[in-house]
């Protein structure tokens, strides 16, 4: 009948754009690729397994933090708010620490904030219908704020189950990795898997196609928006603990700035901002990108101050451009 | 069949919006096992009250009750549990899901809470064969014709197993074969024991298969009536609340004298123009005043050659030619220089900016064609408004109304309007009388003619058969993205014979496919 | 143009109404503080308070926001204001400690001309990049906002330059009939903006692009060149606003000189009642919203709050704003007092409803 | 682009000439700039191959960069801490690959002081502590209150803290001195002017100003002038730093007294990583010779100023 036809030449039309959704994901990974061997290529010492592991080890906890932006941005939201968010994590486990509480109490503590903060913010925006940008904005002034009134100075942690959290070294042949990277791994399993295995997960991406249609679909809007917010407190508050183990220490000016590198990551990750579209798998790509890029220049170690920022912006635009060209357009929905 | 007591009834149901009365006390009874349809025009307040019914609006006043139990929904999440499935008007799923999921989602088939894709995907397929559509269900649904989303939506209602099942003008972007397939499962579910509400605007549809009609019109209940009791004029009166003799006046258009217009000038001339992975290239002459009707089977590719008509996409390869002159149209713009315009099918997606009013909206195009510095007068703004409101009976007349506020069909209306006030030479219309009510459209029809009568060329895309034979000179039949033939509309062509031309492709299609 | 008249009222009945009034408690807070808050008084031929401290202060604020309020109509964002800012400052700054004579008016006007120039760049190559490549508007310009700062650093060495030039301190903290010709400025092109979308089609094209591209590309309009010219504009603006910043402290600090503005303009624009969603746009909203978000600062100044505490002060203000001015949240009060029949209030619904069409 | 500089990349392998990793904080003020272009002049001078990075005031990087500096096998590693704490793990990390660290300008808190061979800097608390001292020797003829207003550096930095830390302690003897508001400026001219402007607006007698830092007092100085009061005259202007603006300033006596906060540490820097490199034993703590100004000495030393 006509519509099989129709059916027919539809898969002959479009079967080729399969590949297309999962493009942005491979570009990304080529061009990261790529810029490694331009980094191994230039400097010796690049080529160390312990470079790669140093780019995980020192990441880390951005990489939980976008994770938990992945999500919100997929519904077609925003959280400005996880990098003060890690920084009072860190800074409350450092208080509370240094005030002698038990180290699991601040462990549960520290990990309750963040989602709590997460939740509220996910309530207003939802409830009240405040644009998210401005909600998570105000929540990441409060965090930040409460850096400063817990303490103006940092505060050094001494605990021992932290500083054996942070200095354990999991030995690969000579090279290592710490604690954080296995807590950032599982983070990104779990995640990657409830995004793709779970309703809510697929809820996620349902309300970032369309909020309206998701509502009259019988979705749970709601309650998924005010998830989403939640997950990502709750990754902000593991990255910060993880922070917390990578400084020993809470510091109120820590992470500033954060949430721009966490946007950034899960973008150039290939996740659009206006929601719908993007993996995990990508956003981890997009913080490796910035890490590398770091890495890049440090080993360098002939850029001043200045060409340091020029550098990092002609790096970004460069990758950028490139993902473009190479084929991966913002898809356009006839229905939108 | 339908047993005494009714499974859903809102009685006294009144929403009002800020400066609209959408409903004042309306009543709905609903059997089991009945076909109802809801009628009404533009505006009548039909989607207005499926939306309150199943929460997505709050009522101000009246009662809803499910099987004599009271309820109030506080959304289609709730209405879903208790077993109303709906499809609203306008296809709303999720374009970046795919088909299987857009079927499935919140209710895919798991195991230890994981969602099983594959089974996803099997059971996609069934209950798509089931509405005799085959397609890859892990497309992606946006890059799916409009035709095949609205389709999708359908399978997704149909498939949960619902007690009361709503469908919202689910036919007004389907044609003759899909419609088919919709009436044998709306059959199928009604011996089922389901009650199933029908909102459309096709009068031959509602007589094939409602089994009791309620009629709204301005947001007022006229009555509830068996089918049987109520002849299609009586209905129609009753929607409009007056006489209409609009759908007889207009046969006089009917068999067009092609021979006067073939002889002057053509407006647009296109020679082997085509697309690659679109359009194969195909040659069509539009002469001035000539009525051009294109017809063809869902996803024959007539929106996308009028697009290269309009340079909504760039063809690639062939020759557009206007007034004789050869001309190369890269984009919208030039082709508006050409005073051409593209009325899409698509109204809400490529139509309608609708946070703006219906001012705005309908200035549109003139204003961009002026360029920004030569803002178009406000008095002037008003006075053309007001005179397409009127003509084509915008309703709320209110031009400071944001569009999205419209109903379905006064949006139609609007995007019409935008075009209109141009004044183009070449008119493209795509399925122009979607989802708009039998009076409306009779207007519409009426205008065509006025216009191409004016000197004015149309190309005219339709899904019914009968209004592209009732308003064209000739008729280009498109099949799998080819123009096949060009038909003069004279006193031997009839929809059987298009049929044919259209339906020829059909089993060839079957031998090439079973080669 | 009418549509002005027409909305006029609907701008000072709700949209403006609630950002006023915490406006209005604000200046109240302080002037309980120190009743002498309010005071103005004649200093040396000019009007002197805190009061027009804060309207002074606010003005290079009301220019950036305004250039993003027509960028984010678009349906866009450009964080990269704040470097142009410092790099703008930067260039001119840097070409006038270099003349023998300081206070020449013509060196200071080329100065000017230059880092105009140099911004109107920097908007076309954020424009660029966002309507002709395509990328994502946050990460086209974040580029900006981080290579900029360094080029603002580059431009100043890493050090502060610092003029003594009087026409340019004009710029910053001369007086004009009394009143500082900061805030003349910022009304200006205020009212230019305000003329040149309102009076003309390009606020409704803006609008119809930020509203639907698609649909207004096919109502033939250039929705590309429509975004592109947003970026430039809104490149300029900032530019202007770095004369002011620089020249109020006679010296171009290419690290600090707006640093952070672009989050305080955006913050402006959406207290302003644009959708960061792009769509309709409200110039008035906009320089309420940066008067606002300038008051809150200089009162920390003013109340002398605890800088530990100040940003906690902040976020209480922020988030009451945004709840006191979203419909849905005074709908659910005005539902706690009268309980009307519907399961959902009714302004809820019509927010549904908007993000349908 | 940096292929050449790339080559020897890798650390000392092959030429016997001292690599010095070297992190520091940004570039934030103009003191930081003079301090990384006196590092780096130094180094040159000095024939030390000197591996720069720029943490961008965030902790994060500099460890990644002391992280990197470890891995590309430098001789010596330098850096100006972001923060005090949170140092250790990287710094054992440091030692473990038997790499000598100084640090420069701001110290650390670690308890185990062998993580570093030794700290080159100035004390904070005592650049305070000066600027208090001068202070209660000008005013101890004064009968009556001494309103003073204080200009903070960002919250929660180091200087800030510290400066505050020092000037309070050191007044605390004298009850008739009192700070009578105190509010952050963020290091910068903008921030030290909108800050005193409301002062002044706030308090009709005051009597001295503490900048934590010269950019902040040079934007206070033109609210005062705006409010029709005499810099200098009416109202005492203390500041830390000493560059070269505020030197002018304060040799214009516009400013009152200066405590230098040096950021020329590049030789020093240079001679202790020699030494460290040798594995002779250093002092555990060198703080760079640092002087204070009056209006007189500014006149005198202004011309000699390198920054
Ligand atoms: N969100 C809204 N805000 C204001 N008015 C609205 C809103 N939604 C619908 N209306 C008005 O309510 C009336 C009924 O609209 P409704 O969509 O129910 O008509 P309809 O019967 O579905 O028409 P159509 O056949 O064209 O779909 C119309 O006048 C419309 O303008
Ligand atoms: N946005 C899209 N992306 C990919 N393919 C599309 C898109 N829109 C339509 N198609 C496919 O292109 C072919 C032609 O579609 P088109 O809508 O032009 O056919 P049509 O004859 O206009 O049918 P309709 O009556 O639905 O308009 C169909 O196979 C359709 O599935
Ligand atoms: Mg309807
Ligand atoms: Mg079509």
């Amino acid at each position: 009948m006509s519509t099989s036809q129709l059916a027919e030449r539809l898969n002959r039309t479009t079967r080729w754009r399969l590949p297309r959704r999962q493009l942005p994901v491979l570009v990304s990974l080529a061009l990261l690729l790529v810029m490694y061997g331009i980094g191994v290529s230039q400097y010796q010492a690049f080529s160390n397994i312990q470079v790669v592991f140093n780019v995980f080890i020192d990441n880390g906890f951005l990489l939980v933090v976008a994770v938990g932006m992945t999500f919100v941005i997929l519904t077609g939201g925003i959280d400005l708010s996880v990098g003060s968010v890690v920084a009072m994590t860190a800074m409350v486990s450092a208080a509370l620490l240094r005030d002698g509480l038990p180290p699991a109490l601040v462990l549960l503590i520290a990990l309750l904030i963040g989602p709590t903060l997460g939740f509220v913010m996910g309530c207003i925006i939802h409830f009240f219908e405040i644009q998210p940008f401005i909600v998570t904005l105000a929540g990441m002034f409060f965090a930040r704020g409460l850096c400063t009134w817990i303490s103006s100075s940092s505060i050094p942690i001494t605990d021992g189950f932290w500083t054996s959290a942070a200095q354990e070294r999991i030995r690969i042949g000579d090279n290592f990795l710490t604690v954080g990277v296995l807590i950032t791994v599982v983070v990104v399993a779990v995640a990657a898997y409830t995004l793709a295995y779970t309703r809510l997960g697929r809820n996620v991406y349902a309300i970032g196609g369309n909020p309206q249609s998701a509502l009259l679909m019988g979705l749970p809007v709601g309650r998924t928006r005010i998830a989403v917010y939640t997950i990502s407190g709750l990754c902000s508050a593991i990255g910060g603990i993880l922070l917390s183990f990578y400084t020993l220490s809470g510091a109120p000016l820590i992470a500033v700035g954060m949430e721009l590198d966490a946007i950034a990551a899960v973008v150039i990750g290939g996740t659009l901002l206006t929601g719908g579209a993007g993996y995990v798998l990508g956003t981890m790509l997009g913080v490796l990108v910035l890490g590398v890029i770091q890495t890049l220049i440090t080993f360098d170690g002939t850029l001043n101050s200045w060409w340091t920022k020029i550098v990092i912006g002609g790096l970004l635009f460069a990758f950028i451009v490139l993902q473009r060209l190479l084929g991966f357009r913002k898809k356009s929905f006839s229905t939108r | 069949m339908s047993d005494p007591n009714p499974v859903l009834t809102m009685t006294a149901i009144s929403k009002f919006f800020p400066g609209v009365r959408a409903l004042d006390g309306v009543d709905l009874r609903l059997f089991p096992g009945e076909v109802h349809a809801l009628m009404g025009e533009n505006g009548a307040g039909k989607s207005t009250l499926i939306k309150v019914l199943t929460g997505v609006y709050g009522h101000d006043a009246g009662s809803i009750t499910l099987d004599g139990e009271p309820v109030a929904f506080s959304g289609p999440m709730q209405a879903t549990e208790a077993g109303v499935s709906t499809v609203y008007q306008e296809v709303n799923l999720c374009p970046n899901l795919s088909v299987a999921e857009n079927i499935f989602i919140g209710r895919q088939p798991r195991r230890l809470g994981a969602v099983r894709w594959r089974d996803m995907r099997r059971r996609a397929s069934a209950v798509l064969a089931r509405l005799n559509l085959d397609l890859d269900v892990g497309e992606l649904l946006g890059s799916q014709s409009l035709a095949v989303q609205q389709m999708v939506a359908i399978a997704r209602a149909v498939d949960v197993q619902a007690r009361v099942l709503i469908l919202d003008e689910p036919t007004s972007s389907l044609d003759a074969d899909e419609v088919k397939q919709l009436m044998r499962i709306m059959r199928q579910l009604r011996d089922e024991g389901i009650a199933i509400v029908f909102v459309t605007h096709f009068l031959d549809q509602v007589y094939e298969i409602a089994d009791r009609i309620t009629v709204l019109r301005n947001g007022r209940l006229v009555g509830e009536y068996p089918t049987a009791e109520l002849p299609q004029l009586a209905l129609v009166e009753k929607m409009i609340g007056k006489e209409l003799d609009a759908l007889e006046r207009l046969d006089e258009a009917a068999g067009r004298d092609l021979a006067a217009v073939e002889a002057g000038t053509p407006v647009v001339e296109a020679t082997d123009l085509g697309k690659s992975g679109s359009v194969e290239p195909f040659s069509l002459t539009i002469h001035r005043g000539e009525v051009v009707g294109m017809a063809g089977l869902l996803g024959s590719g007539r929106t996308e050659a009028a697009r290269l008509f309009f340079g909504a996409d760039r063809a690639d390869r062939g020759q557009l030619a206007v007034d004789g002159r050869p001309v190369t149209i890269r984009g919208p713009v030039a082709a508006i220089e050409h005073d051409i315009a593209f009325c899409s099918e698509n109204r809400r997606t490529e139509g309608l900016v609708g946070e703006l009013s219906v001012r705005e909206n309908i200035i549109l195009a003139l204003q961009a064609a002026r360029g920004w510095l030569r803002p178009v007068p406000r008095r002037r703004q008003d006075e053309l408004v007001r005179r397409y409101i009127d003509a084509l009976s915008i309703r709320p007349n209110d031009p400071e109304m944001p569009v999205r506020n419209l109903s379905g069909g006064n949006q139609q209306k609007v995007v019409l309007a935008r075009w209109l006030i141009t004044e183009p030479r070449l008119l493209i219309l795509d399925e122009p009388t979607r989802g708009i009510d039998v009076g409306a459209k009779a207007e519409i029809q009426r205008l065509v003619v006025q216009l191409s009568d004016g000197g004015m060329a149309v190309l005219f895309i339709s899904a019914e058969l009968d209004e592209v034979l009732r308003l064209s000179h000739k008729v280009a039949v498109m099949r799998d993205r080819q123009l096949v033939t060009e038909l003069a509309n004279d006193d031997d062509l009839d929809a059987d014979r298009v049929m044919r031309v259209i339906a020829g492709g059909a089993e060839q299609k079957d031998g090439t496919r079973h080669e | 143009m009418s549509s002005w008249r027409t909305r006029l009222p609907a701008v000072t009945g709700h949209r403006l109404f609630w950002p006023v009034v915490v406006l209005i408690l604000l200046l109240a807070a302080n002037a309980i503080y120190r009743p002498s808050f309010l005071a103005v008084e004649m200093k040396n031929g000019h009007l002197y308070g805190s009061l027009v401290d804060i309207v002074r202060l606010s003005a290079p604020l009301i220019l950036v926001a305004l250039g993003m309020t027509l960028v984010i109509a678009t349906g866009g964002i450009d964080l990269s204001v704040g470097s142009v800012v410092a790099v703008s400052g930067a260039v001119a700054c840097l070409h006038i400690s270099q003349q023998p004579d300081q206070n020449s008016l013509g060196s200071v006007l080329v100065a000017l001309a230059m880092a105009f120039g140099v911004s109107l760049l920097l908007g076309l190559w954020n424009g660029t990049l966002v309507a002709v490549i395509g990328i994502q508007p946050i990460i086209a310009t974040l580029i900006l906002m981080v290579a900029g700062r360094g080029l603002a650093q580059l431009i100043t060495s890493g050090q502060i330059i610092t003029i003594n030039s009087d026409p340019y301190r004009m710029i910053g903290v001369g007086h004009v009939l009394t009143l500082p010709f900061a805030i003349v400025l910022a009304l200006a092109v205020t009212l230019l903006v305000a003329v040149l979308t309102r009076r003309t089609a390009l606020g409704m094209i803006v609008e119809a692009v930020g509203g639907n591209a698609e649909a207004s590309r096919l109502a033939g309009i250039r929705a590309r060149r429509i975004k592109l010219l947003a970026y430039v504009v809104s490149a300029a603006c900032a530019a202007v606003a770095g004369f002011m910043m620089t020249a109020n402290v006679s010296s171009a600090d290419g690290n600090a000189a707006g640093l952070w503005v672009e989050l305080d303009a955006i913050l402006a624009v959406v207290i302003g009642g644009t959708s960061l969603a792009g769509g309709r746009f409200y110039l008035g909203g906009t320089v309420v919203g940066a008067l606002l978000i300038q008051t809150l600062t200089t009162s920390v100044y003013a109340m002398n709050i605890d800088p530990q505490t100040a940003l906690l002060f902040k976020a209480m203000v922020v988030i009451a704003v945004c709840l006191v001015q979203a419909p849905a949240f005074r709908a659910k009060f005005r539902r706690r007092r009268a309980m009307t029949a519907g399961p959902a209030a009714p302004t809820g619904e019509q927010r549904k409803e908007q993000v349908a069409a | 682009a940096n292929s050449d500089t790339g080559d020897n990349a890798g650390g000392t392998a092959g030429d016997d000439k001292i690599v010095l990793g070297f992190s520091q904080v940004g570039a934030e003020s103009g003191w930081r700039t003079a301090n990384t272009t006196s590092v780096k002049e130094a180094a040159t001078e000095a024939g030390i191959e000197l591996k720069f990075d720029d943490a961008q005031q965030k902790q994060e990087n500099q460890i990644r960069a002391i992280r990197n500096f470890i891995q590309q096998k430098v001789d010596v590693i330098a850096f100006s801490p972001v923060v005090e704490s949170g140092w250790d793990t990287v710094l054992k990390e440091a030692k473990d690959a038997q790499i000598p660290v100084i640090l420069t300008d701001r110290a650390v808190d670690s308890a185990d002081k062998t993580l570093y061979k030794t700290f080159l800097g100035s004390d904070f608390v005592k650049e305070g502590r000066l600027s208090a001292e001068w202070l209660i020797e000008e005013t101890k003829s004064a009968t009556g209150p001494v309103n003073i207003v204080e200009l903070q550096g960002t919250t929660g930095s180091a200087p800030a803290n510290d400066r505050k830390k020092g000037f309070a302690e050191a007044i605390a003897a004298n009850p008739n001195l009192k700070i009578i508001a105190s509010q952050s400026g963020d290091f910068t001219r903008a921030g030290g002017k909108a800050v005193m402007e409301q002062f002044l607006k706030a308090n009709p007698k005051i009597d001295v100003l503490f900048a934590h830092n010269d950019d902040m007092g040079l934007g206070a100085l033109e609210a005062i002038t705006a409010a029709g009061k005499v810099p200098g005259k009416d109202i005492k202007i203390i500041t830390i730093d000493a560059v070269k603006d505020g030197m002018q300033a304060l040799a214009d006596g516009k400013f009152n007294f200066i405590a230098e906060c040096s950021p020329l540490l590049g030789p020093q820097l240079m001679e202790l990583a020699k030494k460290v490199h040798a594995g002779e034993e250093v002092p555990a703590r060198i703080e760079t010779e640092e002087t204070t100004f009056t209006q007189q000495t500014a006149k005198e030393a202004l011309p000699t100023r390198k920054y």
